[in-house]
């Protein structure tokens, strides 16, 4: 039921751990939903996202769209990165199965979260 | 790729080449339906009466009061649907447990929405019932207790026949869903004092598409088919007789074969959990360790989420690897936002719930498949648990006392 | 014994040897259920979902609108219950006619002593119902018209898409009962402008003990079995992959062989039709001479009894020859004191209905096998009507008049 | 369904036709149950069955028991044919389907007319 790239990122994710001394911290999910997922990113002095990485407890949906979500956002400015959504997330992904769209793809929530923690330590906004 | 390990035989199992060999004539050879008269005909009705005498020796029924059904979903529809139809003047009470495969859980369900009343008892901790809450359960207008004998997904057997006992005192119908017993463990239609049973060939090396149920002469269950006069004008429809057929001879199979069978079942399934238990921290053996299927392991894995085990398992990326088919609770496989009733209904939290993982064996499995998925599944967990950014060794999530409350998963999403 | 010669396949057919193969792989060697995600359950999934595409292209449906069955019996009961259930709100109305099999006829019975009404509409001389009558029948209360498109006895095909117009225009939900038509002749469900259809894949060729029901979406109807989450959830239960798969392929062969067939059928039907009236006195063809099946061919015989032709032509005594499989409407075959309440519906006199034979072809059957039948059925028909103590040749019993009244048959015996 | 001996009655019915110039007659059944049975018998002068022929119509249990009839009257005192029962008569052929014994089992019952029928012509009784 999942395509051929999701099997890819979720048996070779992309990105997987945690930055040292991270810059924004974005924690989503819920352990009784089955699916948390944690992005930390470190950015440059462009507000770059020099470095991204995540820890996922989830299913297989769960676990592509985070290392999907880490290298979409990967380079991109904070603003670039902001505007990406679950849909081109998945899209990026070939497509999910209907009911996985919704629960499993927490990925870009995540991310907007860590760049959100990191304006908020920064000022910024 | 290398040969899969297939152990999720409680969901499906390979139809045995034996009763595939069995079953081949009946269809382009000897495809004459066994309701006419003719000599191709005759041999198939033969046929077919031959399977049921295979099947009531399997189950120690009587021949005539087996009726061959579409599989124990259509079994179990019609023991419960049929039952509540014909005695709904008597009352329109129903028992059951909290910890039943769907296709026994939504026709009560349905009944709800009709008008019936349903008792859900609970489970305790291993997944058993005892005769005396049924007992007390029973009520004036109860007019059908309906269980698994076998639970499908933690394996845990139900003290059937003293439930009997109590049913049979009281004059209530007792139905048992023995799709995961039938062929695996004795079963005995006398001795377990029940009155409708249901049963479904491809669980026990059979093939799909065809069961049982089996009813009590004098019983009262209201058909669920109307229709031609097959299976003595109550169950309708051109018999499927290459199934039926093959019914059949997986019920001979299953009479010789099940002692030991049995046997090394357990061996292997004891050194599973074993080996679980040994090889891994945070884990928990849902289900009874003691009333259990022979073919029956099930855990729950802190700090991970059941589908990605079963994925990792079964799409293996190293060169030369072996798939390990299982199955999971969690709730990404339902279907639905939350995991397993089952194992929620055991008291398993439900972060837990969503981290398990089953396997479950079949004669064709050996020892050095079970070293091989062990050592698959610990790479796995290890791999898994690494990724995972709430699962700390030790910390067991399982003693926070967080219930199956709170998990507001769509609001989440 | 040489050769049978098979002329009862509108009871069921020899499963095409290429269905056969088709279906090999799926009992032992890719058995995993559809319902799971590892690789050999995903195969499978893909192997149903191609076979119900393959059933679309052939009845011109949407895949999605596809559920599989254990047969045209079980589509039957769920067409007709479920959608009295769902619209009991609505009223209690159903009409169907006074010629349906009994997997049709039964469920409206059994709903009749729920609380509905029903109006068996009458058929004429040749088994037809008109759209005007369905219009007429039509009430506020009336939900369902429900009715087969080729009668499995007589041949007769209804104009059911004048009447589909009739249906929609009334918004009264209808089905088709076209378990003897799918595969045999076009069948379009948006021409036949249906809300249901039911088929059966062993009478085209395909495996016993799997069929379908297609739904339109938007259609309400209750689902018959509950359980699983399988077919959209509305028919649970693991699926029948190798009965579905074959279902499949049959699906496919009669999409591009129908036309031809249909044309050879014909051919070998008239030949028979005529070959019977030229050779026989004193016989009458049942059922409609232009709006019929390709394969069915339906007499009375004056003057004796339809079982004792069928047992003579299936259990022929002369070294060498080769025994005919057909059927008879007689009440001996039955299983009741009364003839086929088909016949009797198109007004043939009781004595007559008792005389019935049916030959249904296959692709399989020949002109030499025909000429062989028509040669050993004169043969037949001779002997036992120079047994017959009351035939008389010319004096047809046809016009006396006597009607279906007056048989006291219980007490004579 | 039927027995061996029913199916070897009903392919080689022994004694079918008509007694010529008969001593009586009986005839049972009805064209509209699709059973009628016609026994016609020559009786000696010591009331014994000299000869005895059965047409009829209808099933394959029908004609094997009409046929079987025949041949167990056939040599009798009508006294003792009399007493041939339609258990006796199953019984001969190795036993009937249940639903047959019934509706398709008449031949005694036609024997018993047709020797009432000599009885009413010869005035004995
Ligand atoms: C017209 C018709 N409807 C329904 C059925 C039932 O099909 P099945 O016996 O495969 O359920 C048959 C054949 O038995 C049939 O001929
Ligand atoms: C306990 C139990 N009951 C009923 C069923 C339903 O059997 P089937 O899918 O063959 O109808 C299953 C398996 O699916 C089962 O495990």
């Amino acid at each position: 039921m999942y395509s051929e790239k999701v099997m890819d990122h979720f048996q070779n994710p992309r990105n997987m751990g945690e930055v040292e001394d991270p810059d924004g911290v974005g924690e989503v999910g819920n352990p009784q939903c089955g699916d948390v997922m944690r992005i930390t990113i470190k950015v440059d002095d462009q507000e770059r996202i020099e470095d991204i990485k995540f820890k996922t407890l989830g299913c297989g949906a769960a676990i592509a769209t985070s290392s999907m979500v880490t290298e979409m956002a990967k380079g991109k400015t904070l603003g670039e990165a902001e505007e990406i959504s679950k849909k081109m997330v998945a899209d990026a992904l070939g497509g999910l199965p209907p009911q996985k769209m919704h629960c499993s793809n927490l990925a870009s929530d995540g991310l907007k979260k860590a760049i959100e923690d990191y304006r908020s330590r920064h000022g910024s906004s | 790729m290398k040969d899969p390990i297939f152990l999720d035989n409680a969901a499906t199992t390979r139809t045995d080449p034996e009763v595939v060999e069995e079953m081949k004539p009946w269809f382009d050879e000897r495809y004459g339906s066994p309701a006419t008269l003719y000599a191709m005909g005759a041999e198939a009705k033969q046929a077919i009466e031959e399977a049921r005498q295979r099947l009531a020796d399997l189950i120690g029924a009587d021949v005539k009061e087996i009726y061959f059904t579409s599989g124990a979903t259509e079994a179990n529809n019609w023991a419960i649907k049929g039952t509540a139809e014909a005695l709904a003047s008597k009352g329109k009470h129903i028992i059951t447990t909290n910890a039943e495969h769907h296709a026994l859980l939504m026709p009560c369900r349905h009944l709800e929405k009709n008008g019936w009343e349903v008792t859900y008892l609970p489970v305790d901790g291993e997944g058993l019932v005892t005769p005396e809450a049924v007992a007390d359960a029973i009520r004036d207008d109860t007019v059908l207790v309906t269980m698994a004998h076998g639970n499908h997904e933690i394996g845990t057997i139900q003290p059937i026949a003293a439930i009997g006992a109590v049913t049979r005192e009281r004059g209530v119908t007792f139905h048992v869903n023995a799709a995961q017993t039938v062929g695996h463990v004795p079963v005995d239609v006398a001795e377990l004092e029940c009155d409708l049973l249901s049963l479904s060939a491809h669980k026990f090396y059979g093939p799909k598409g065809v069961g049982a149920l089996w009813m009590r002469r004098g019983v009262r269950t209201t058909p669920l088919l109307h229709g031609g006069g097959q299976e003595r004008k109550r169950r309708p429809g051109t018999h499927n007789v290459p199934g039926i057929v093959g019914l059949g001879k997986a019920a001979q199979l299953a009479r010789n074969r099940m002692q030991s069978e049995a046997k090394k079942l357990v061996e292997l399934r004891d050194y599973l959990i074993e080996g679980i238990e040994k090889g891994l921290d945070d884990v928990r053996l849902n289900g009874s360790r003691s009333e259990r299927l022979p073919n029956n392991v099930n855990f729950s894995i802190e700090g991970i989420e059941g589908e990605s085990i079963m994925l990792s398992l079964s799409y293996p990326t190293a060169e030369g690897s072996r798939p390990v088919y299982v199955s999971t609770g969690s709730a990404c496989v339902s279907g639905t936002l939350e995991p397993s009733h089952i194992l929620l209904a055991l008291g398993v939290p439900v972060e837990m719930a969503h981290g398990s993982v089953r396997l479950t064996l079949s004669h064709e499995n050996t020892r050095e498949e079970c070293d091989y998925v062990l050592e698959t599944l610990f790479e796995v967990v290890e791999r898994l648990r690494s990724m995972s950014p709430v699962y700390k060794r030790g910390a067991s999530k399982c003693a926070t006392g967080n219930d199956n409350d709170g998990c507001d998963c769509e609001a989440a999403g």
